[in-house]
């Protein structure tokens, strides 16, 4: 008989038991690594939290929150103009020359007064430069500041609460009514819809005329 | 298939060009049997040292490859103003390119795909490398796309990604249908390719001697071992893919001749693109195809496998094609004068007698005129003279496209803002260095990959014929891939 | 070498897989097959370096019903195509392009027939693999060192002892009568 | 993943971030930033995604140093106090004005948290009426020119300070004050100020004997002096060319080169209303194809020197041919007319136009340009003397300060005393007189041997440099000051912004000459404001200041009565002097530049690159030939010849265009300038070399070829044109800019247009509604001159950028909005035609489709919005853009530009990045604010806080229709019937560009009116 020789095998048999880990990994990648871009590029998760340090250790909690100041007492600026405009130092010193007047946290608002020189606060709802929002256009249309700013009023140091990315505002832009409030309860910070807020949006956008627009001009000049 | 030239049988037993139709030419000559095929291809793949003039070759394509990186880093860096582009000359060298290649890319699957279609046994031997230069011009033409945007960064926007703009893509966009058919045709070209290689990939496996060339023979032939089961798929498999492919190598074409079709530019908003595209396409595919067959089959001595025939087969349908060309450009002429459009009217007539008429004319003289010599059996059948002409058909086609992009955009509607176009050597440069990709890419397939399909020459072989039997002569030289008909 | 018996591959070895018969030419194989397939084997296989026409009909294979996968992935690329370009453009985010339709079926062709090619070649370059239980890069014939010429100028036919019919000396024998001049035992 | 989010875990990982905010601050992190990604390095100033991406790539703490890449974080810079009524973000306009040419026209300034960024015309000045020209527009550029000098310079000690030159002033003028000034003189540029008078008449009262002398390259002193001649004292001309029926201009480019341009072509265009009473004919009689000359309906082109001669034959064939009876004073001129008779141009001159003239007592007008000699000012008088006019069409007034010599006179005169060591202390006010100065003079080398020199300027130019003192000028928006306007009323000038770099007027200056400083500029204007009243009444200053113009202040009206003592003879004899140049010599006449005028503006990147109205050159000049000439030299286009003249020769490139005279060659001045700045050093040829001794309008020159070629940067026919391209140019330019002949409108105005009736195309789908506003424009053909302001206004107004000379050469130039030029008609008497092109915001635009990404989509008002954030640049919306109107940034045009110049940044409108398509958008950020104010009011409205209102028409104006002198653009909602732009598109005169391709666009253009009468020669 002729020889039936042995040939040495290329991959032991064990080889072929790995293949539904192989293709499990295979699937399961690029799934992963989609998933991976798209939250953790999403504004969701870079920018929410963004808590810059300021110069002054100015607490909204103790002004808008406890002391119940409005909104527009400082940012004077918001109903009538594109921005709500950080107040002069002249607007602390209204009060602070007779409140707290010797308090060490002041310093800075107190040079800034007695030199002239501003302070420098840092940004903190910073949108791209391509970007042209208009506060008094929401304002006054009744778009609380809540909405976008969150509870200021809980902040010792402000923080963005909310992503402010295109899709976000868009959501916004494209349901409108659970959004909306009286105009007068605009920078009401604790303010409670009355029944339905959904039923009282759709009314107020009657009443306000409110047709929000989706178009690239809108906020892109 | 025209049958032209000298019907009588020539004594070089080289020559199988003969038209006899009575006498059954055959497709691979020498004393072949199966082994002697896998022998003289498998050894390609696996000999130590390829021939100097590979290395020659391979070390000047890589330059050339260098230079292209270099080109596109200097573009990313500075900006497109590197180019010699403006208002109105938007798209020149950038988009010429990527059509000149995609176009390039068009015999492979044709060669396969429909060819296969149509039981053209010939392709066999071709087949592999010209589905391999389909892939590696692909590569090409993408690259062109991608970097002549002038935010590279986010071409990623040109794809239907979920964002937190929520913002989509442009459907009614040509571009947009270019991103889909290419990176479609490239898919669907690799697969082909890689199918088609999988039995030759185990042959390699069984013959290799070192460990390693084992291993990684072994796991891309994926176990492969010829079992007529497996087999039955196989072939039922590759008919299908044959079958997607030739409708995809004409809507392909299709589409990127839509980028001008669909515009409102004169001279490139005509009805006649997408067929005078795709005949363009199958054009210069097959020169190129003829441009790396003649020296390989010299350099690698495969004359028994790439045989006479096959050239002459692709010259003919060179002359062909040609003459569809000639036909398209003659129209559009007619086109233009009979439509009455005064716009598109003065397009054509300043393509041949305005500031750009030198490349038109180029155009026309590589295009339609040189391949009326193949009109000559003698010079279709001698492969370096139709080496010759089919390069002057890829530098044709290239000019065809320069005509169709800068001739038309240079002089639009308004002649208050009509312009000029001139390349800059950046440009110049990236060109150079696409053909330098392309031939590094093409090396190294001849290097390490069969370069012919084997198991499928084996199966056009006279004796693989399974019911082989001296009394039926007519059936010789057919195998089950192959039924040829004259 | 002394030829294995049964009896000892039953007892010292790994259990016994098959019998490989080599043969030498397609048409050869051909007849084997025939015969094998008349007597009623229904656990064997051909192999060979190239499809040899007609070796279906001899093995009496029944036709593939891979084409259908292929449809159906088909189908399923163009409707997602059409239905991807309706939601974006027409639905999530209309935007007046050029004064067009938000959706028109016209300009929706393109990417749906590139896509219907699409799905189809993955598919069917996937469902090839899956039918054919690819890749497997243990398989027993891999053990015969003269199987290695499977793909390059030689033809086998094993029969696996799975086979009900199987009977190692008696298939054996039958393979030699049919022209093969190797046959060699394989465990598993 | 939870990594990422900060707001999981408090604390610690906040300090760490904090620190790599610090990191990514450094300038060192910024370096490796520029140096890693050259290409990136904008990005991330410009958000793009790139910070996204380096986010993500936190995931893993390798990279966590780079997840502190915020955009730079910005900081937000309130007030310390912040001042009344100032609203941040929110623009303010001031009211201030600008002097050209010795007349000054109103401007309405927009100033943006401090910053000028915008010049607009001041509506309520009567020579502006709220229009400008592209100098006052361009003129907010110099002002943030890095080029500027920044501090005082003294030439030994180099750098000083203004109290250095204070402890040097004082005590020499003080010394100069006790020898009454001998020795001591100044020379200023042209000034109507009144404040500036003022302290001139107390700076020659202090120091009696020194000199002053005020000197302009280019003047209309001849004018003055032809007054003089005419009417024994120097008078100003003013013209009504509103009420005109035939305009005679010999020479005079009324539209762009006048004290009164704006207005005039306001006036002019008022004439020609085709709906109107009358229509006015222009006819043109000029050497050098003017703006004036290409808006003519009959242009007569002869050498400058013959142009005399011609006027005159003009009045001899009115007298003797159509009856005009000579009024008795100018009998004198009875003998010059007779030999008229005689002379060649008798023939020349057109029956057509003495039967315009005649007959029409005080409905004409006959101007005379500043470049022709005193005799045909006075000439021109007796015209209008003769044809009635004076007093109608034709008033004067008397000129201020009668008694300086001609400018002329004054340089010659300070040059004599000069080279006779004369002068000690100079003080120059303004102006460059090395630069400018009759060349002969070799002025240069005299003030460098002058002892001391003070030069105020602005920038330390050609002058400065061989002054012993450099002051820097305190530019006009930094400025307190005032200035007269062509009819005398007072222009306040207010600043902006606080000197830059520590600028001082000529008011400054020269009160701290007097002794009077700290004595500064808003009290010397408060003073001659009061009248000497000891102080200016409030509201009378307050309201001056408001409308920018001082109420009551125009010259009054004179009678003056004309006489032809002294000139008549004069004129007699000039009809001997030959009307061509002999052969072999050509007539080169100098003409003030349409960008640079004599220099001034070299520095300005914006006029540089504004293409000339007729040329299209920018970046330069060229000598100027017709087609005829040019062969008959046996040059080509862009040859540079050698033009000489008496020895001294200039070389410089040929520029072939149709319309220059036979036998003459045209240049302008002002370029060629050596110490000009980094825009305008080196950019085109200095041909002042050429303009020696008196005659200052034209020379014999002698022009030969160099063999040498050069490039010309032109934004239109960027190349020479084949044969082939020029015929089918000229057969499409008849149907893309239409006219139609008066005749034909009187006649039957619904048929007169020219051109194919287009069929209304098929509908393949239902076109889309807009429902609210339908934004459109009216471009009235009839009405644009194409003196370009509107160019640069939208440049300024949009942050578009300047791309200089090379890249216009390659046709990368960035303006939105451009004015194609075409001519019709023979070369030797071509006609033009200017027709402005911008974004048609085509309904069916072919530019969106073809955009993958969808960059470039409609908005809800039909605007063609483009989204440069979106933008990924394949540059195909351009290629399928039929009008050519997208712009391409090939490169990051603000990657070296310093802090100073990104400060006339309109902040409304983003700065676009490299890589991105961007186009005329209708000034949608005007739009916007507009219609945010207007909704806003009116939802309030509903709660009774303001009434509700909807936008008014008119109300929004984009920059090149605000700047536009003569009205040519409208802009405004064509769902409104009532609005302008929506009657004019309803015009028979309008039609759509290629609108034959159902574009459907928004802008129409109105068909320009002919009315060349007769039987024109050259006519198409």
């Amino acid at each position: 008989m002729q020889d039936h020789g042995k040939r040495p095998l290329i991959f032991p048999k064990w080889v072929d038991s790995l293949r539904p880990v192989v293709f499990g990994v295979a699937s399961i990648v690029p799934v992963y690594a989609l998933v991976l871009l798209y939250y953790g590029g999403s504004p969701r998760t870079t920018d929410v939290g963004y808590m810059p340090a300021q110069p002054v250790p100015y607490s909204h909690t103790v002004h808008a929150g406890d002391l119940g100041i409005d909104c527009r007492y400082c940012h004077t600026t918001v109903e009538d103009t594109a921005h709500a405009a950080v107040p002069p130092t002249q607007t602390c010193m209204n009060c602070h020359t007779g409140i707290h007047p010797e308090s060490p946290q002041l310093v800075p608002v107190r040079e800034s007064f007695s030199t002239g020189l501003p302070v420098r606060w840092v940004r903190v709802h910073d949108l791209p430069d391509y970007v042209y929002f208009d506060h008094s256009a929401h304002v006054s249309r009744g778009v609380g500041c809540v909405e976008c700013h969150d509870r200021v009023d809980k902040m010792d140091t402000v923080v963005q609460a909310q992503p402010l990315s295109m899709g976000w505002c868009l959501d916004c832009h494209r349901n409108p009514d659970p959004h909306l409030r009286p105009l007068d309860e605009v920078t009401n910070m604790v303010w409670e819809p009355p029944g339905d807020r959904a039923e009282l949006g759709a009314r107020l956008r009657e009443r306000y005329g409110i047709a929000p627009s989706e178009d690239c001009s809108t906020c892109h000049r | 298939m025209s049958v032209v030239g000298t019907t009588a049988p020539s004594a070089d037993p080289w020559d199988n060009t003969s038209d006899d139709p009575t006498r059954r030419a055959p497709l691979v000559l020498g004393a072949a049997d199966y082994a002697s095929v896998t022998e003289k291809v498998a050894e390609l793949a696996e000999r130590r040292r390829p021939p100097r003039a590979w290395y020659i070759a391979f070390g000047v394509s890589l330059a050339l490859t260098g230079l292209l990186g270099a080109m596109i880093l200097y573009l990313f860096t500075t900006g497109v103003g590197v180019w010699g582009l403006n208002s109105p000359v938007g798209w020149a060298f950038d988009i010429i390119n990527f059509v000149f290649w995609v176009g390039i890319g068009h015999a492979g699957t044709l060669i396969s795909a429909i060819l296969f279609l149509f039981r053209q046994s010939w392709r066999t031997g071709i087949n592999r490398f010209a589905e391999a230069m389909t892939i590696f011009a692909v590569i090409c033409a993408g690259l062109f796309p991608a970097i002549h945007v002038g935010r590279v960064w986010l071409i990623y926007w040109v794809f239907p990604l979920p964002n937190q703009m929520q913002v989509w893509p442009n459907f009614r966009s040509p571009l947009l249908w270019d991103v889909f058919a290419v990176s479609t045709y490239f898919t669907v070209s690799l697969l082909f390719w890689y199918m088609g290689m999988i039995p030759d990939l185990a042959t390699l496996r069984d013959r290799a001697t070192s460990r390693v060339r084992q291993r990684v023979y072994g796991l891309f032939a994926m176990g492969w071992r010829g079992s007529n089961r497996h087999w039955q798929n196989y072939e039922r498999v590759y008919l299908i893919l044959a079958a997607l492919a030739t409708p995809l190598v004409l809507s392909v074409h299709s589409v990127v001749s839509f980028d001008f079709a669909v515009s409102m530019v004169p001279g490139w908003h005509t009805t006649i693109f997408p067929p005078y595209f795709v005949a363009g396409a199958i054009f210069c595919g097959f020169a190129m195809v003829l441009l790396l067959a003649v020296p390989a089959r010299q350099w690698f001595g495969l004359e028994a496998l790439i045989t006479l025939r096959h050239l002459e087969n692709m010259n003919k349908i060179m002359l062909a094609t040609g003459m569809i060309i000639g036909y398209a450009y003659f129209i559009e002429f007619f086109i233009a004068w009979y439509g009455g459009n005064v716009y598109e009217h003065f397009a054509f007539v300043n393509r041949a007698l305005g500031p750009y008429a030198w490349s038109y004319w180029i155009m026309v003289t590589c295009n339609v005129i040189a391949p009326q010599l193949f009109w000559s059996k003698r010079i279709r059948t001698s492969p370096w003279v139709a080496w010759g002409i089919c390069v002057f058909i890829n530098v044709g086609m290239w000019f065809e496209r320069f005509v169709i992009i800068v001739t038309s955009l240079s002089r639009d509607y308004l002649p208050g803002s009509w312009g000029a176009y001139k390349p800059t050597w950046v440009e110049l440069c990236t060109l150079l260095g696409s053909f330098g990709l392309f031939f590094t890419l093409f090396l190294l397939f001849v290097r390490f990959v069969p370069m012919v399909a084997m198991a499928e020459v084996k199966a056009v072989l006279p004796q693989a014929d399974a019911h082989a039997s001296p009394n039926e002569p007519e059936r010789r030289a057919t195998g089950t891939l192959a039924v040829e008909k004259a | 070498m002394m030829d294995p018996s049964p009896v000892a591959a039953s007892t010292e070895r790994r259990a016994l897989w098959g019998v490989l018969a080599e043969f030498d030419t397609p048409a050869a194989l051909a007849r084997a097959a025939r015969e094998v397939r008349d007597l009623g084997y229904t656990r064997w296989d051909c192999y060979s370096p190239f499809p040899v026409h007609g070796l279906d009909r001899a093995m009496g294979l029944a036709d593939t019903r891979l084409p259908w996968v292929v449809l159906g992935a088909g189908i399923t690329g163009a409707a997602a195509a059409i239905g991807m370009q309706g939601w974006m453009n027409a639905v999530d985010y209309p935007l007046i392009i050029s004064g067009k339709p938000m959706f028109s079926l016209p300009a929706s062709i393109p990417i749906a027939f590139e896509m219907t090619v699409l799905f189809s070649a993955i598919a069917a370059f996937l469902a090839m693999f899956a039918f054919n239980r690819l890749p497997q890069l243990y398989h027993p014939t891999f053990q015969s060192e003269r199987f290695r010429r499977v793909t390059n100028d030689r033809f086998f036919l094993a029969v696996e002892a799975a086979d009900p019919r199987f009977d190692a000396q008696g298939t054996e024998t039958l393979l030699r009568r049919l022209g093969s001049a190797h046959v060699e035992w394989l465990e598993d | 993943m939870s990594s990422l989010d900060p707001t999981t875990d408090s604390g610690r990982p906040r300090s760490f971030w904090r620190s790599l905010d610090e990191r990514a601050d450094t300038p060192e992190f910024r370096q490796f930033v520029e140096r890693e990604f050259p290409a990136w390095a904008d990005e991330m100033l410009e958000p793009a995604s790139r910070r996204r991406f380096l986010q993500l790539m936190g995931a893993s703490m390798a990279l966590a140093g780079m997840t502190a890449c915020r955009w730079p974080a910005e900081p937000i810079v309130p007030f310390a106090h912040r001042p009344a009524g100032f609203v941040p973000g929110e623009p303010l306009h001031y009211a201030t004005a600008l002097e050209l040419a010795g007349a000054a026209v109103g401007l309405l300034v927009t100033s943006y948290d401090g910053r000028p960024i915008k010049v607009e015309g001041n509506p309520d000045h009567a020579y502006g009426l709220g229009g400008t020209l592209a100098w006052h527009q361009a003129a907010l550029l110099d002002l943030y020119d890095p080029d500027r000098s920044q501090h005082v310079a003294q030439r030994e000690a180099g750098p000083a300070s203004w109290d250095d030159f204070v402890a040097f002033a004082r005590p020499h003028f003080d010394a100069l004050r006790a020898v009454r000034g001998s020795r001591l003189a100044v020379l200023a540029d042209a000034s109507s100020s009144p404040s500036r008078a003022d302290m001139r008449a107390r700076f020659t009262a202090a120091f009696p004997d020194a000199r002053w002398y005020e000197y302009e390259p280019l003047s209309r002193d001849n004018a003055r002096e032809g007054a003089r001649l005419a009417f024994g004292r120097p008078q100003r001309t003013h013209v009504a060319l509103d009420r005109a029926e035939t305009i005679l201009s010999l020479d005079e480019d009324f539209l762009l080169h006048h004290p009164a341009a704006v207005r005039y072509a306001r006036d002019f265009v008022l004439g020609r209303d085709p709906d109107g009473a009358t229509f006015s004919r222009l006819w043109v009689v000029e050497t050098s194809p003017s703006l004036t000359g290409s808006v003519a309906d009959r242009r007569i082109a002869i050498p400058n020197r013959a142009i005399q001669a011609f006027a005159t034959c003009v009045l001899a064939k009115l007298v003797h041919e159509a009856g005009a009876d000579l009024p008795a004073a100018l009998d004198g001129l009875g003998p010059v007319l007779d030999a008229a008779r005689r002379h060649p141009m008798y023939g020349r001159v057109d029956a057509d136009l003495v039967l315009d003239l005649a007959g029409k007592a005080g409905r004409t007008v006959v101007l005379a340009g500043p470049r022709l000699p005193a005799e045909t000012h006075a000439l021109v008088h007796a015209l209008n003397a003769t044809l009635g006019n004076v007093g109608r069409t034709v008033t004067y007034t008397a000129e201020p300060d009668p008694d300086r010599p001609s400018h002329a006179q004054a340089i010659r005169d300070l040059a004599r005393d000069m080279g006779r060591n004369f002068v000690d202390t100079l003080v120059l006010v303004g102006g460059n007189p090395v630069y400018d100065a009759p060349a002969d003079l070799g002025f240069g080398d005299l003030l460098a041997r002058v002892k001391t020199s003070i030069r105020l300027g602005a920038y330390e130019d050609e002058t400065s440099r061989v002054c012993t003192w450099h002051v820097p000028r305190a530019h006009i928006f930094e400025s307190w000051g005032d200035a007269r306007d062509f009819g005398g009323t007072v222009c306040l000038i207010q600043p902006l912004i606080e000197p830059l770099h520590g600028g001082r007027t000529d008011l400054d200056l020269l009160a701290q000459l007097l002794g009077e400083a700290p004595f500064a500029a808003y009290e010397i204007v408060r003073r001659t404001f009061a009248r000497g009243a000891a102080e200016p009444d409030p509201r009378a200053w307050h309201e001056a200041l408001r409308v920018g113009v001082v109420a009551g202040t125009a010259w009054p009206e004179a009678g003056p009565t004309i006489g032809t003592a002294g000139w008549s003879k004069r004129l007699r004899a000039a009809l001997d002097a030959p009307a061509y140049p002999e052969p072999g010599s050509y007539e080169l006449v100098f003409g003030p530049d349409a960008s640079v005028i004599d220099g001034r503006f070299a520095n300005n990147g914006w006029l540089q690159e504004l293409a000339d109205p007729l040329t299209k050159l920018t970046w330069d000049n060229a000598v100027i030939v017709a087609p005829a000439t040019a062969a008959e030299m046996g040059v080509r286009h862009g040859d540079v010849v050698r033009v000489t003249r008496s020895g001294t020769s200039v070389e410089l490139p040929v520029f072939v265009l149709p319309g220059q005279a036979p036998r003459t060659v045209g240049a302008t001045l002002g370029y060629g300038r050596t110490r000009a700045g980094r825009v305008g050093s080196g950019a085109g040829f200095d041909v002042y070399p050429l303009r020696v001794g008196d005659d200052t309008a034209w020379a014999d020159v002698r022009v030969e070829p160099t063999g040498r070629t050069y490039r010309l940067a032109t934004t239109q026919d960027h190349f020479a044109i084949d044969t082939l391209g020029a015929q089918e140019r000229a057969e499409r330019a008849v149907t893309l800019v239409r006219e139609v002949e008066l005749e034909a409108w009187r006649h039957d105005p619904q048929h007169a247009m020219p051109g194919e009736h287009a069929v209304a195309p098929v509908e393949l789908w239902k076109p889309h509604e807009y429902p609210d506003e339908r934004w459109g424009m009216a471009i009235d053909l009839n009405a644009c001159t194409g003196c370009g302001a509107c160019v640069v206004a939208c440049q300024a107004e949009n942050n578009i950028p300047i791309v200089g000379k090379a890249e216009v050469a390659r046709g990368r130039e960035m303006h939105w909005i451009r004015i194609d030029r075409y001519f019709a008609g023979a070369p030797d008497a071509p006609e033009i035609v200017h027709q402005p092109v911008t974004c048609h915001h085509c309904e069916n635009a072919p530019c969106e489709q073809v955009c993958p990404v969808g960059a470039t989509v409609h908005d809800a008002e039909g605007l063609n919005v483009m989204v440069y954030n979106r933008c990924i640049g394949t540059r195909y919306c351009n290629n399928n853009c039929p009008y050519k109107v997208r712009r391409f940034n090939w490169f990051n045009n603000q990657k070296h530009q310093s802090d100073l110049e990104v400060m006339i940044y309109n902040p409304d409108v983003t700065v676009r990045s490299r890589g991105v398509m961007e186009k005329c958008t209708f000034c949608l950020q005007r739009i916007q604010s507009v219609r945010i104010q207007a909704r806003n009011e009116q939802v309030r409205g509903e709660n009774g806080r303001a009434a509700g209102r909807l936008i008014r028409d008119g109300e929004i104006v984009p920059a090149c229709a605000q700047a536009c002198p003569t009205r040519a653009i409208d802009f405004g909602d064509l769902n409104d019937p009532e609005s302008r732009v929506h009657r004019k598109h309803a015009s028979p005169r309008a039609y759509r560009m290629l609108a034959e391709f159902n574009v459907r666009p928004r802008t129409a253009y109105l068909a320009r009116v002919r009315n060349r009468g007769g039987h024109p020669e050259g006519a198409a």
